[in-house]
C-alpha cells in the first residue's frame, strides 16, 4: 500500500508532464483535423513524427554539413547534433554565469568601476546578440566561438544587472552583522552578499538558460554550420515545416531537462531553502 | 579617556522627511572600562537607536561618540552589537553562526570547534549545532545569537534584549555566564532589557531613559557585590524606584499620543 | 485608384533589377496592378511568407522556388527575373575541383550559390563529403569570413565576388558558372501563388510585363535605372553595382531554361534538399508566352531573351 | 553652498555615464587609431556619427520602405522610426507581463491547470522566438501584429517561469499569517502573493525589458518593414557598418532611457522598499 | 464538548529525516470556552509548536484537537494566532497592517478607521498609524501585532509571548486591555510567556511543560480575583512553586545536552 503510493509519488510528476503534452498535442492535432492548421505551416506532431529516419538523415553529427548528403541518419547523429548545441549553450552560459557575477560583483566593490561601468552596460544590455553578429565574426571569425560568445553576450549584461539588483537587495541586517562581527568588505562580499543571493541568481540562471537556448539557434546560424539552429535555418530555407517542428520539439525536451537538472543541482547545493521557505500554499 | 564616551548626541530619523522622528536627544553618557550598565526605558524610547550608533552603525545627528578617546565611526568587533531581533544567516548551520565571527578572524578551524563545542553547551544547545536555523525556537536563536557574540571576546559589548525571549531558568544561567565572562574579560556592557530585576541582578549603573525622544531620566548606582538576593529589601526598594521612574514615563507617553 | 494590389517579396541581389525598377518607375500601373513590397530581410523570411501565402508575388532564387514546390506549396514559377551572377572563388593554391578536397567552403544553404559549388565539384568528380562547408547569413558577413581567411572558397554573388578577389591576395574565381550551365543560366525567377493564377492571371501578366519593360529599360540606360535603385536598394557604390549587373543581368524570358530547372533539382535531390523532381507543371510559361504575344514590339527589342 | 552640491548631487548620475561612455568610446577609437578595429566591420564612432544626416535618410518613419530615398532624413523621422519600435516593445512587454502574471498566478492557484500547462510551459521556454516566426506569420499575417507577438513570446515564457519563483519564495510566515487572519485563498494571492511578489516581478519585468529589445530587432524583420530592426537588417544586408552602428547606438540609447523610466516607476510604485531594504554598503 | 480540546497530540519535526526531533509529546489538554489559560515552559520545550497544532498552521504527528467538537484541520479567524516574532507586512502602513484581518473580512472603511484609531490608542501607537513597519521599535511591532489580534475578536486567541519586548510598564497596561477584552469577549485564550508575574497575573489556569518533547508537568489552578496583587504570601508561593518547577526542566535540559 505505501510501497504503492511511494511509486505513485515518483511517477506522479511524469505522468503529469505526459497529461500536459498530450492536451498541447490534441489541440494541435484538433485545429489540424478541422483544417484550421495549414500542414505546410503547422504540422501537427503525427505528421511531423512520422517518417522520422527520413528527417533524421539531416542531423550530421560531425555537424559540418547538415542537411546536405545523408550521413546522418541514426539515433546517435540527432543525439550527436543536440550534444553539439547543448555543449554551446552550456559554455556560453557557464561563462556568462561567471562574468557577469564577477562583474556585477566588483561593480558595486569597487564604486569608481561601478560607476564607469554601470551606464555602459545598461546601455549594451538591450542591444540584440544579431546586432553582435558582425563583432563576434570579427573577433572570432568562424565556427564554435562566436557561436559561444553570441550566448554570453545575451545572458551577460542581463544577468550583470539582474546580480547587481539582488546585491541591492541583500538583507540590511545581513551586512550590519556582518559589519558587527569585524568582516571587511571584501569578506562581506565573500561570506555574506555571496551567499545570500546565490539562491536567486540560481533562479535568475535557469531563467537565462532559456534565453541562452533561444540565441544558440541564431548564433549556430553564423558559420558554425551544425546544430540545431543550423537545422532550423535549413529547413526554414526549404520551406520544410516537418523539420522546423521536429527541431523545436528536440529544442524544446532538451531545455526542459536542461531546466530539470539545473533544479537538482540547485536542490542540492542550496539545501538551506529547502524546507524552510516552501512559500506557495 | 578610556571606555566609551557618549557626548550631547542626538538621532533624529527621516531628518529631511515630512516626519522627522527624534529617537535620542543630546543624551550624554560614559562608560567606564569594565563597567556593567543597563539601560531601562519604555518601548519606542530609543534605546536601540543608542545603541545602534554606539555600534558604528548609524550615525548621530549631532554629537560624538568616542571609544578609549577615538572616535567611532564604523562596526568594529571590539564593539559587538546583540540585535534585539536574533539574526542568523539562514545557510550556515547554528555552529557556523556561532563561529562566524571567529572564521573572519582566521582562528583556526580545530579552533573553532572547540569554541563551538564550548558555546554551545554553555547556552544550551550542545544538540543543535549541525541543525539550520529556522528549526530553532524562538529561545534558541537568541542564544545562538548570545553565543556568538561570547565568541568575540569584545572589548564592549552592546546588548539589545539579549534575553528577552528565554524563560527565567534559561535566562538566570545566561545572566550568571554573561557575568562570568564580563568579570574575566573586563569588558564593558551596555545592555538593554525591559526586566527590573535582571537589571538590578546584573548593573553596576542602571540608567533609566525618558519616554521618546531617549534622554537620561536617572540615573541608579548599585556598588553591591554579585550574586544579589533581589528579594532583600534593599533590592526590593531599588525595584519600586525604577518602576516608578518608568511608569512617570510611560504614562506620559500614552497620555501624549491619546491627545494627539 | 482602382489598382489592383499585388504583394510581393524580393531579394536584396541585382537580379531584382527588374521588379525594384517596376515598381519604382510604376511600370506595372498602365495595366492596373500596383506592387506593395514586403520588407524581409533574409532569403529566408522570402520563403516563410511565399510559402505561407502572405504574398501574391516573389522574385525568389531557383533553389528556393523548387524546395518550396517540393514541400508542396501552391507556387509557380511565372518567368524570369535575373541570369547568371553565382561566382566561386578560391583562395590561392586553389586552381581546380581536386584542390578543393579537405577545403572550406562558405555559401548559403539551400542557395542558387551552394547548387553552383555542388555541380562544380561533381563535374570535377569530387564528392561534396571531401569539402567542409560553412553556412552563412548575410552577404557581408560570408564575404568577411573569406577575406579574413576563415575559410579556403566562397561562392558570392557580385559585388561581393569581386571584393573578395580584389582584398584577398592570389584569390582566382574557380567558376563564374558559365563554363559548367552555359550562358543565361538561371538565378533568380519570379514565382507567383496558384490561386493568383486562377483568380486574377491579368494582375500577374501586368507584373510580367512591367518587369519586361524594366528589362527593355535597364538594358537601354543601365546608368539610369542603376542610379534609380541604388539609393533604394542597393547600398554599393555605383561602379560596382555596375559591373555586378553586368555580370548578372536582367532576363525575363527564361523559357530555354526549363531543362536547367529540371536538371538543378536533381542535383538537389541529391544534396538532399528536395525528396522529388521538379514536377514539369510547377514551371508554367503561359503566362509570359501571352505577355510575349500580346507585346511584339516591347519583346523584340529586349537583348537577352529565349527566342 | 549647500544649493551647489544640490546641483552637483542631481547631475553626478549625469557626468558618471558620459564619463563611463567616454572610456568605451575612446577604447574603441584607440582600437581604430591603431589599426586593430577594421573600420569597414567595426566603425569607430567619430566615423558613424559623421555625416548624420547622410544616414537619417533611412530612416522612414512611414516605414513602408526603408531606405528609400528623401522621404526620411530629418532627425523627425529617426524619432519617428525609434517610436515605432518603441511601440512594439512596450506593448509586447505590458501584454507580456500581464500574460505571464496571470499565468503564473493561475499555475500556482488551480492545483490542476498548474499541472497540466507548468510542464507544457517549461518544454515551449527554450524554442526560440525565431522558429516561432512561421507560426506568427501564420497567424497574425504581416505587419505589427507577429511583431508584437514575437516580443510577447520571447518574455511569456521566462516570466511566467519566473512568476513561479517568487511565488515560491514568498515567506511562508506572510502567508501563515494571512491564513490566520482568514484569508480565502483568493485574497491570500490578492492581499498578500502579489504585493510581495511585486517588487521582484519589476525587477525581472526590467531585466525583460532588455529580453524585449533584443527581440524586437528579429521581429521586425518579420514583414512589419519598419522600425530600428528592419534598418539594422538593411544596413547588415548591404555591408553598410555605419549605419548598424548607428542604429545599435540608438537602440542602446532608448534601451537606457527605457530602463531608467521603469526604475523611477518602481520607485514611485513600490515605495515600500525604499530606505527599509537598501542592502548593499 | 465546547472549548478546545488537545487530545493526546505529539509533533514530530523532520519525521522521516536522519534527525527527527519530537516537540510535543502525548499532551492532553482542554481550555474551556472563556477561560484563560497559561504555557509556561523552558526555551524550546514546544510551546510555539503546540501553539500552531492549534491554531492549524501545522497538523499533528498523532492525536486531534477539536474546536467545539469539530476538528482543527486548518486556520481560521475565529482562532487568531500572535506569532512570537511578530510579523507585519511590510507594503502596509501600521494602521493598515492593524485592520488587515477587517478588511479580509469585508468591514467598511468608515469602521475600520474607528477601529484602527482605538485600537492603536489602546496599544499606544496613536501617532505611529501612517508609520511603516520598519520604521518601528522592537516593541512597538509587537504592540501593532497584538492590536492585529485584538481586531478580529476571534473565539480563541492563541498568543506566543505577545509582550516580550514591553517594558514593564507597557505591558501591564497591555496586559489590562487584554483582560478587558478577554472579559467582555469571554474568548478562550491559550497564551505562552517566560514570565511568571505575568502568568500569575492573568492566568485562570497555568500549564507547565516539561523540558523537549513537551509534555505537561504540573497545572495549577487559580481561582481568584483579577486584579491580583503579586506581593501577596499566596501569589508569591505560586511563583516559588511555578519557579521551582520550572528550574527542575531547566536543569535536567542543561544535563542532557551537556551529557550529549
Ligand atoms: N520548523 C521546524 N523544523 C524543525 N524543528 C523545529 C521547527 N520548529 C521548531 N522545531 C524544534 O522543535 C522544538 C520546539 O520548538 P518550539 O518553537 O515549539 O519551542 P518553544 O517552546 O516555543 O521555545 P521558545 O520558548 O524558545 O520559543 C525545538 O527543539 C526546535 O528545534
Ligand atoms: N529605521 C528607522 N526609521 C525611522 N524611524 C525609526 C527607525 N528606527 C527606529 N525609529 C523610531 O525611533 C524611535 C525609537 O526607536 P528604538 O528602536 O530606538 O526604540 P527602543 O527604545 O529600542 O524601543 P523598544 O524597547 O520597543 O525596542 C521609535 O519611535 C521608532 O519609531
Ligand atoms: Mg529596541
Ligand atoms: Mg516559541
Amino acid at each position: 500500500m505505501t510501497l504503492h503510493r511511494g511509486i505513485l509519488k515518483q511517477v506522479a510528476p511524469l505522468l503529469w508532464s505526459v497529461a500536459s503534452l498530450s492536451i498541447f498535442v490534441g489541440l494541435w492535432e484538433f485545429a489540424w483535423w478541422r483544417g484550421w492548421a495549414d500542414p505546410l505551416l503547422l504540422p501537427p506532431p503525427h505528421i511531423f513524427l512520422a517518417n522520422l529516419s527520413e528527417q533524421f538523415r539531416f542531423f550530421d553529427p560531425n555537424g559540418d554539413r547538415a542537411g546536405a548528403l545523408s550521413e546522418g541518419g541514426s539515433i546517435w547523429s540527432v543525439l550527436g547534433v543536440i550534444g553539439w548545441t547543448s555543449l554551446r549553450v552550456t559554455t556560453g552560459l557557464i561563462l556568462g554565469f561567471v562574468l557577469s557575477l564577477m562583474t556585477g560583483l566588483a561593480i558595486r566593490y569597487f564604486r569608481i568601476f561601478g560607476k564607469l561601468t554601470l551606464p555602459m552596460i545598461t546601455m549594451l544590455a538591450p542591444i540584440s546578440p544579431v546586432a553582435w553578429i558582425p563583432v563576434a565574426v570579427f573577433v572570432f571569425g568562424i565556427g564554435n566561438p562566436p557561436a559561444i560568445f553570441l550566448v554570453l553576450i545575451a545572458i551577460y549584461f542581463v544577468m550583470t544587472l539582474a546580480t547587481l539588483s539582488l546585491i541591492d537587495n541583500v538583507p540590511k541586517s545581513y551586512v550590519q552583522l556582518a559589519r558587527i562581527m569585524g568582516c571587511s568588505k571584501r569578506q562581506i562580499y565573500r561570506h555574506v552578499i555571496l551567499p545570500a543571493i546565490l539562491p536567486d541568481l540560481f533562479v535568475t540562471l535557469r531563467m537565462n538558460l532559456f534565453g541562452a537556448w533561444m540565441v544558440v539557434l541564431i548564433a549556430e546560424a553564423v558559420g558554425v554550420g551544425s546544430g540545431l539552429g543550423q537545422i532550423t535555418m535549413m529547413a526554414r530555407n526549404t520551406f520544410n515545416a516537418n523539420l522546423v517542428f521536429l527541431t523545436m520539439t528536440l529544442i524544446g525536451i532538451t531545455g526542459f531537462l536542461f531546466d530539470q537538472a539545473l533544479k537538482l543541482i540547485q536542490r542540492k547545493v542550496l539545501w538551506w531553502i529547502g524546507p524552510g521557505n516552501p512559500g506557495g500554499i | 579617556m578610556l571606555g566609551l564616551s557618549i557626548k550631547d548626541v542626538s538621532k533624529i530619523w527621516n531628518p529631511g522627511g515630512p516626519d522627522p522622528v527624534p529617537a535620542v536627544s543630546n543624551l550624554t553618557l560614559d562608560v567606564a572600562p569594565a563597567e556593567f550598565v543597563v539601560l531601562l526605558g519604555p518601548s519606542g524610547c530609543g534605546k536601540s537607536s543608542l545603541l545602534y550608533i554606539v555600534a558604528g552603525l548609524e550615525q548621530p545627528t549631532s554629537g560624538t561618540v568616542t571609544f578609549d578617546g577615538l572616535p567611532i565611526t564604523e562596526p568594529s568587533p571590539e564593539r559587538s552589537l546583540i540585535f534585539q531581533e536574533a539574526s542568523l544567516y539562514p545557510w550556515l548551520t547554528v555552529k557556523d553562526n556561532v563561529t562566524f565571527g571567529l572564521k573572519i578572524n582566521h582562528t583556526a578551524p580545530a579552533k573553532r570547534e572547540a569554541a563551538a563545542q564550548k558555546l554551545l553547551k554553555l547556552v544550551g544547545l550542545g544538540n543543535a549545532g549541525n541543525k539550520r536555523p529556522h528549526e530553532l525556537s524562538g529561545g534558541m536563536r537568541q542564544r545562538a545569537a548570545l553565543a556568538r557574540a561570547l565568541a568575540m571576546r569584545p572589548k564592549v559589548m552592546l546588548m539589545d534584549e539579549p534575553f528577552a525571549a528565554l524563560d527565567i531558568q534559561t535566562r538566570a544561567r545566561m545572566q550568571g555566564h554573561l557575568l562570568d565572562i564580563w568579570e574575566s574579560s573586563k569588558a564593558s556592557i551596555l545592555l538593554v532589557t525591559h526586566s527590573i530585576d535582571e537589571a538590578l541582578a546584573l548593573a553596576d549603573r542602571i540608567v533609566v531613559f525618558t519616554s521618546r525622544p531617549g534622554r537620561i531620566k536617572a540615573e541608579i548606582t548599585l556598588d553591591l557585590p554579585r550574586p544579589r538576593d533581589l528579594r532583600s529589601p534593599e533590592m526590593v526598594d531599588y525595584a519600586r524606584r525604577c518602576e516608578a521612574l518608568l511608569a512617570e514615563e510611560v504614562e506620559r507617553a500614552f497620555k501624549e499620543q491619546e491627545l494627539a | 485608384a482602382g489598382l489592383t494590389t499585388i504583394k510581393a517579396t524580393h531579394g536584396a541581389g541585382l537580379c531584382n533589377l527588374g521588379i525594384f525598377l517596376a515598381k519604382e518607375r510604376k511600370l506595372t500601373e498602365a495595366d492596373g496592378v500596383e506592387l506593395d513590397f514586403v520588407v524581409t530581410p533574409t532569403t529566408t523570411d522570402v520563403v516563410t511568407l511565399f510559402g505561407a501565402g502572405m504574398v501574391d508575388v516573389s522574385v525568389i532564387p531557383y533553389s528556393n522556388f523548387i524546395t518550396l514546390v517540393d514541400a508542396g506549396a501552391p507556387v509557380k514559377m511565372v518567368a524570369g527575373a535575373g541570369v547568371e551572377g553565382c561566382i566561386l572563388v578560391a583562395a590561392e593554391g586553389i586552381r581546380s575541383a581536386a584542390d578543393l578536397k579537405g577545403k572550406s567552403i562558405g555559401t548559403f544553404q539551400a542557395d542558387t550559390l551552394e547548387v553552383l559549388a555542388y555541380d562544380y565539384m561533381a563535374a570535377g568528380g569530387v564528392s561534396f563529403a571531401d569539402v567542409e562547408i560553412k553556412y552563412f547569413n548575410t552577404s557581408p558577413e560570408m564575404a568577411a569570413a573569406f577575406v579574413n581567411g576563415a575559410i579556403d572558397a566562397v561562392c558570392h554573388i557580385e559585388p561581393y565576388a569581386t571584393q573578395c578577389l580584389e582584398q584577398r591576395a592570389g584569390s582566382t574565381v574557380l567558376t563564374d558558372g558559365l563554363d559548367i550551365y552555359g550562358q543565361g543560366y538561371a538565378d533568380c525567377v519570379l514565382a507567383a501563388r496558384t490561386q493568383l493564377l486562377e483568380d486574377n492571371p491579368g494582375a500577374v501578366k501586368a507584373v510580367i510585363k512591367g518587369m519586361m519593360v524594366a528589362q527593355q529599360q535597364s538594358e537601354t540606360d543601365t546608368a539610369k535605372a542603376l542610379a534609380d535603385t541604388a539609393g533604394i536598394y542597393y547600398r554599393t557604390s555605383l561602379e560596382a553595382l555596375t559591373l555586378a549587373q553586368f555580370r548578372q543581368p536582367v532576363k525575363i524570358d527564361q523559357r530555354s531554361n526549363t531543362q536547367f530547372f529540371a536538371d538543378r533539382s536533381a542535383s538537389m535531390k541529391k544534396m538532399g534538399y528536395v525528396r522529388n523532381d521538379l514536377p514539369p507543371e510547377a514551371v508554367d510559361w503561359s503566362l509570359l508566352d501571352e505577355v510575349i504575344a500580346e507585346n511584339a514590339d516591347l519583346y523584340a527589342s529586349l537583348r537577352l531573351k529565349s527566342a
